[in-house]
């Protein structure tokens, strides 16, 4: 049966089903897939924080979001178009945030009295109310899956793991994708098992050919490559790219990459992928404890090492009395914190940004650091790089932020050439002459001499330290003079780092200020407002401390400044009282993204008030 | 396995290592001994004077490396050993020396001390055992005994304390020892023992606080009462001790006992003979119950030595292994790994 | 010394103690049979429903209290120990159990851990020990083989693992135990006498996580293999094991040794006799490093169950004596204490 | 020989020595001398963080400020009237804080090369240029000493420990004050050997008749006793006062009082006191780290206590990761944060107020607590209660503030009479109808049920809670209510609490605004500027979150408002955030109080630009 083909611009996807069912991989599959294809994507993994909650469950699904389009995209979607629920429980979960009219696939065997008990539907919501106004399609997807695989000598229990390659499979014949990359990957994934490799392989083209023969569907889609800047790209999520930032920034300041972590979600694979890296000479060492980690880092940057620890709040709330000795031992260090929902272990599963303040000021004493954050997945690299140049020049420990939403989050990253990224070699103060500790160069930092230098030995360490000499020191207008110091060095990068940006209408009434994740769905929101007309302007902080020398400046010429946060309005707290701007702190702490739509509803709200007012 | 560093020929003197810091414990410390002895033998182990790196914690103990002319770090409370950790792993070539207290490393920094022992990551941790926090003034530590009556314990401490030595075994410590800071020709090769183990190297120092708990170890080093107090361990060597060496240690069963050699119903071939390097802790861990047994005299000296691979060669070699299996990484290889796809 | 805490007549069911909240736990787990077993024993022990409390850290082990209905806290990673410590000594009529995994005891948990066990406080610490990080998805832990390939050690790890109860008995626990969750038998007698110490009391659980680190204890669970391999202990009994009881260990000095009992050499009488109420921990250690010897079996049951005053007993006694002798406080004289003067 | 006897109305002192010379204890002595003849007193004792630096060092000198007066007082002085200078590097060191014109008793036979040499004198400070403008009073201290007791038996070395005695005699004679109270503190403090009791006796004795005969002096002082309010008084040390205030809150409330502690310089001495009072009941737990005392003072507070833990910066921030679980089991608990010198571990020994923004954000998450601060010594007891009462009414983590100047120092305290300090009892919650774990009051804080209640077993925990069921929650419109519903019970307590209340003029131009321990001497400099007849006013802030709900009112009605503080201007900060209006920040950050003659002079400069401008 030849079916016709539809041609779409972009698509938003959601794959959704127990923890055990594999939608992350199946949802890291297609997005890899559409990537190769020439796409855009962006992605939105979503998963419960046990590992395996009960089978059935609402609590115990897992969903991976995708967007993919023709052109440049900057968010994994608002609002799903299609929705493939593997059981009743994730169509529970997922149905209030479907597109209205959208279409469900479900695993229509799964739909029985002991599961809709479990997801606490009173009756077969196929056969009610419940799915008025979208598209379903109920496929066999169990008992499609058995067939196929009715030869394969495997057991039930693993025929039934090949389902979510069925449904793959199908999605692929949908969207008019190929199967090749996914069948090359199940080559290698599974080489140790012939059997599993042989039945996934079968269960996706199953799917893929179910969907050209049954008369579910009518019509295929299409998506045409997007018209990206040219480049080689590969599909990358947010803490691997991260992780790839460290290993250039190691090869190109020239010194050794030590990481010192302990595992927490959802920083744990930044650990995952630098341990891969030992050909690189990466040193990584899992410590004991968020403490040990941070202070291990404090000794191999001593010792000469581009040292970094990584981490979630909770565990940047142990390491906050150790990075003030990273402060006073003036030692270049990176900090990188994954934020997750908080306080206390809070939702650790999902994204917020409610750690700002803490990186800020959660030391005892003044005890400034620099900050910084990415916006998304792929630029991480770049922001790797940048702490790490930043560290080693101003001999300071930067605090680098990403989110739970950047983390896991993928996208296509256009891949830099290795001799375009500046070279930041590191020079070692091996000279003895004159040499003094806590001499100051331009930019107030100073002197990197590493233990096995002759001739440079010194002591560092906590107590309050006599300026040049690096002597302790208890003299009342030393220890003022070096407080301001170490401010001073800070707000000093402001020199070196580039203005704040504006993106948009430049004669716009709104700005829109934001910081790290919240980059795509502001983006979004600001571009198709413009398309309608409207006078909006957007503004995104890389560097959070010090603020870019010109953000007064910026602000100024605004008359409405709008800050949506997903916390209770941390950077806006920092900008009003820096500057004494007013700043409307639109906050949402779900432990989800924003969509783009809530964004250009509130701004066209704010919109609406100033016109009137 | 000794450790592998190398020296060249300046022959450096004690007070090579002396920095201009002037040294700032209460006159009568005991920590002055053993900054002595550890001047002393810095230049005889064998490592350049820039290989040396002290690292402390905080406490009276932990301003020791302001005192040694060495790269030295005052840590934090309690973090000397995993400084110590981050130094040594990125260079092995250095020779990583923790000072730290009771309170340091065994209050506060407990969780690192077993792990580094657990790790045999190559540090030797010289624990300076006053029994008290000092710097704080005078609160009962984790081996304070019970009973003590300090600033915050007015009605007598009722924490039961630590046995250092016994925690260390209990973490697969590789090397343990003790000393006493009043017997500084002891001291010393305790000392220079340490600088040449390639693992974890433990001693315990019984360090007098003159200011907060003087004479806690005055039985171990008053002349009159020393000899019959401690027994110095001799690997080899049948346990003898007292005024004129005239007890032994024998083993009946698991019970170590002290005989009498003079009355000739024991003599030095009955004696329990010291093994240091006893693969089996389990000798070693008697060694560090002789507290628990009425009578028994306090051992000093290696309680145990043993060679095992240590982190910080096997995470090398790992490196090494890897490199020689798949070469060595370059940034283009690294970047354009995983699928990739042209935009042209 | 048993713990003094009393029930009433009311006969509660191993359901009374389970919660309304549905497990959450991967099926197959082994942290289920350990739920059971506690739910078994729970109305047993002699202790009022209300006055249990379960304390736990972070990990999937650390779920424990929510599965159980009786009061409950979830902390932070770490910390179980130390918050079960502050609930004890607060209301030592409270029978406090911690729930913790080999991750958060023994890694970020370390010192509390040790601590705990140094002041023996009445806290009952239940080990799930999988040797893997299960919650964050699989790294190895301190109790990991050295050399397993994880996701955080791509390339093996080089950590040398903790040995728990050797650790526990350096840090001087009172009772130290070992069980398995896939023997509910045992495992619930293990419960039921650890519910009855009155000091710190330990059990070491060898638990199965079948996602990440399946199989890690088989060869102590599965049929064919497990009497070969596990060495159950019983006090007063000779240590007797295999499949038909045919082996015995024996103690050639300070060497435990497998013997046949087949061959008429040896026979029961000369096998080594387990005295778990040893007071000297000698012994108990040489258990707890049966690993480190070639052929041994693993033991499981009671190392060691001695009787020494609890850190709350001696607390709140501590109070009751200074009551005694200076007479209970009063606000008045409480303020109005020291130099004081009067303005008019 | 008769001397006239002049009538003064205030006097500074200050003893000065080396660490091992028992200056603390002489300024102790001399100051609760003088609070029992009736005068108020203020004290300032600074020592350095070494237990006994070397002797005759610069950096070895220990000094102990008093102040005391015939009428009320605030600080312990801006400059001493006069000296007592046991060596040449007290000299040194305290020689440009003194007055000109000051009287400076020297021990003239320290006075020697070697001592010169370790105070880096060049010469005999006494016979060059060095001491023109003072009154130099050379007294033979030592040597006078030695003929004292050159009876006792004891050695020469325990003789010369006897000096700071004749020292004190000395001053007790000259400033009319009796020695009797001291002789009793010898003889209760030194009863276990009689031989020092006769000792310092002797010596003590010896220097009061020393100033009868000898001629260096021709005039004794007197200071008259101060108007304080009616009532019976004792002289007290902030942190001895505090602990005093939480032991009658555990009364006043009826709940046991535990503190989890570890200790660290200012704070150990709570601990130390606190462990004095076991006949009331009181249990401390010195843990084995901060973070197992912030863990089990969490454990304790679920098991019913009023549970307290006592730290300084550096231990703070190892804590804050388990106030966060405070904050999400909401249970009641006191954290006292003693401030010193930061960061790392910067000047353990000095004051600073330079914590305050760690307090406020220095946790992961939205994390909010209450945080108050002690303005004074004496303050220190009502602050304690309050501390108490909101804890348990809010059932919320109270961070109280205190620094090392309020701890060490001392001040007369007028004693509450026990039944007028309010009953604050705690009511456990045992009825088990409808109960439900995380229901909410008027306040909005939930019930405290504590293990042992029968029918209420419930569990806690650090992951997002559902309102009402307390069951483990994580969906997102929950987590987001719970979020602000924390932020609103710790905004609530603003409706329960005394409003900003402004000292001074009413109709000032200026209005000083500070937190903590500044409240002297902004309060001096505010009268003495009042007195030359000039608008200012002050107003100080107890509560630092949340703020008095008056205080956006109070602030916008002075033109200009000037916040003098400790660190780098983290209250104006707070406030320029929350409320947009300019604060003029004054900052100091040396490790000591302000003078109240800089606010002075800075308040009388501002005053001179408004005029101008
Ligand atoms: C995080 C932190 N907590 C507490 C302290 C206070 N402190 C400093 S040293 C010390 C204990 C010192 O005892 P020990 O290690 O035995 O050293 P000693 O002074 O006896 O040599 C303490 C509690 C600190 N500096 N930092
Ligand atoms: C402060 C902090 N650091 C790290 C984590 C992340 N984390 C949660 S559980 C865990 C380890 C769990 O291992 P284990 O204790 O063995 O428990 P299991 O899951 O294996 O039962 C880690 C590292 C955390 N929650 N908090
Ligand atoms: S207080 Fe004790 S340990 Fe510290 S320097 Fe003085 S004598 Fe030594
Ligand atoms: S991950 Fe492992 S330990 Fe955790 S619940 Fe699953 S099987 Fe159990
Ligand atoms: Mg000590
Ligand atoms: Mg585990």
């Amino acid at each position: 049966m030849k079916k016709g083909i539809q041609e779409l611009s972009e698509v938003t996807v959601r794959f959704a089903g127990d923890s055990g069912d594999g939608m992350q991989l199946t949802g890291t599959q297609f997005s890899n897939t559409s990537a190769l294809a020439g796409n855009d994507v962006s992605t939105l993994p979503d998963y419960p924080a046990e590992i395996r909650a009960p089978i059935g469950t609402t609590y115990g699904v897992s969903g991976f979001q995708l967007h993919f389009s023709d052109s440049d995209i900057h968010t994994p979607g608002d609002s799903p178009d299609i929705l493939i629920a593997m059981n009743p429980a994730s169509l529970k979960v997922n149905l209030k945030s479907l597109k209205p009219g959208a279409t469900i696939i479900v695993n229509v065997n799964s739909f029985d009295e002991k599961n809709f008990k479990l997801a606490h539907y009173e009756s077969n919501p196929l056969e009610d109310e419940t799915l008025r106004g979208f598209h379903v399609v109920e496929v066999p997807l169990s008992k499609l899956t058995a067939e196929a695989l009715k030869d394969s000598g495997l057991k039930p229990k693993e025929v039934a793991r090949s389902k979510n390659f069925f449904a793959l499979g199908l999605m692929y014949w949908l969207y008019s994708r190929p199967i090749e990359p996914t069948i090359n990957w199940i080559e290698t994934k599974f080489k140790k098992n012939q059997q599993i490799v042989d039945a996934n392989k079968a269960a996706l083209e199953a799917g893929y050919y179910f969907g050209d023969n049954t008369t579910l569907f009518s019509t295929r889609y299409k998506v045409k490559p997007a018209k990206l800047p040219k480049g080689t790209y590969r599909s990358i999520e947010g803490n691997e790219v991260l992780a790839l930032g460290l290993v250039a920034a190691s090869i190109k300041t020239g010194l050794p990459l030590f990481l010192g972590s302990y595992p927490i979600t959802p920083a744990s694979t930044i650990l995952h992928e630098l341990s891969r890296h030992k050909k690189y000479g990466v040193k990584t060492f899992q410590a004991e404890d968020e403490i040990a980690a941070v202070t291990a880092t404090i000794g191999a940057a001593f010792a000469g090492a581009l040292a970094v620890t990584t981490t979630s709040g909770p565990g940047l709330a142990l390491k906050s009395e150790a990075i003030g000795l990273g402060v006073m031992t003036e030692l270049p260090m990176i900090i990188v914190n994954v934020q997750r929902g908080g306080p206390s272990t809070g939702l650790p599963t999902k994204t917020e940004q409610s750690d700002l303040l803490q990186a800020m000021y959660g030391r005892s004493g003044e005890s400034p650091v620099v900050i910084i954050s990415a916006n998304t997945p792929a630029d991480c690299f770049d922001v790797s790089l940048e702490a790490a140049r930043i560290a080693t020049k101003y001999m300071v420990p930067v605090l680098y932020m990403t989110d739970g939403y950047i983390a896991n989050g993928s996208e296509p990253w256009r891949i830099p050439a290795p001799d375009q990224i500046p070279d930041m070699k590191v020079e070692f103060r091996t000279d003895p002459e004159n040499y003094q500790p806590y001499s100051r160069n331009e930019n107030l930092s100073r002197p990197w001499a590493i233990p096995g230098t002759p001739g440079l030995e010194h002591r560092l360490g906590g107590l309050e330290k006599e300026n040049i000499t690096g002597d302790v020191n208890y003299d009342p207008e030393n220890h003022e003079y070096m407080v301001r110091l170490r401010a001073e060095k800070v707000k000093n990068v402001e020199n070196d780092i580039p203005g704040l940006k504006v993106e948009g209408d430049p004669d716009a009434d709104i700005l829109v200020v934001g910081w790290g994740g919240t980059y795509g769905a502001i983006t979004d929101a600001i571009y198709s407002l413009i398309e309608k007309g409207k006078k909006v302007a957007h503004a995104h902080f890389r560097y959070l401390n010090p603020f870019p020398k010109n953000t007064e400046e910026v602000l100024k010429k605004y008359k409405y400044i709008l800050c949506p946060e997903l916390n209770l309005g941390q950077l806006s707290f920092l900008i009003k009282s820096r500057y004494l701007i007013d700043v409307d702190s639109y906050t949402k702490i779900q432990g989800q993204p924003f969509k783009s739509s809530e964004l250009e509803d509130k701004i066209e709200a704010v919109l609406g008030g100033m016109n009137n007012g | 396995m000794a450790e592998n560093i190398t020296t060249d020929e300046i022959a450096l003197k004690p007070k090579d290592f002396s920095s201009s810091q002037d040294v700032r414990w209460c006159p009568g410390c005991g920590d002055y001994s053993i900054l002595a002895q550890i001047q002393r033998v810095s230049p005889e182990i064998g490592v350049k004077k820039e290989n040396y790196v002290w690292i402390s914690g905080i406490g009276c103990s932990s301003r020791f490396p302001y005192y040694m002319d060495t790269y030295g770090m005052h840590g934090i409370h309690g973090r000397a050993a995993a400084i110590a950790t981050g130094v040594k792993i990125q260079n092995p070539e250095l020779s990583v020396w923790v000072a730290t207290g009771d309170g340091d490393a065994l209050s506060i920094g407990g969780n690192h001390f077993i792990h580094a022992c657990r790790r045999n990551i190559g540090i030797k941790i010289i624990l300076f055992n006053n029994r008290i926090y000092g710097l704080t003034k005078g609160q009962y530590s984790p081996t304070s005994e019970k009973g003590k009556i300090t600033k915050s314990s007015p009605y007598g401490s009722i924490d039961y304390p630590f046995n250092p030595t016994a925690l260390a075994i209990g973490s697969d410590a590789t090397f343990v020892a003790r000393s006493i800071d009043r017997d500084p020709k002891h001291l010393k090769e305790m000392i220079s023992r340490a600088g040449s183990h390639a693992g974890t190297a433990f001693i315990e120092v019984y360090q007098n606080c003159n200011i907060f708990n003087d004479g806690a170890f005055s039985p171990l080093t008053d002349k009159n009462t020393k000899a019959d107090n401690v027994l110095v361990l001799e690997n080899n060597k049948p346990m003898v001790f007292g005024k004129e060496n005239d007890k032994g240690v024998i083993l009946d069963g698991f019970t170590p006992r002290v005989v009498d050699l003079t009355d000739s119903k024991y003599s030095l071939d009955d004696l329990w003979v010291h093994n240091e390097h006893d693969i089996h802790a389990s000798r070693a861990h008697i060694l560090s119950q002789f507290p628990e047994f009425e009578g028994l005299p306090t051992p000093i000296g290696i309680f145990r030595h043993i060679d095992k691979p240590t982190y910080e060669h096997d995470l090398h070699q790992q490196l090494k292994d890897v490199i020689a299996k798949e070469g060595e990484g370059n940034l283009k290889d690294l970047l354009f790994s995983g699928n990739t796809w042209e935009v042209n």
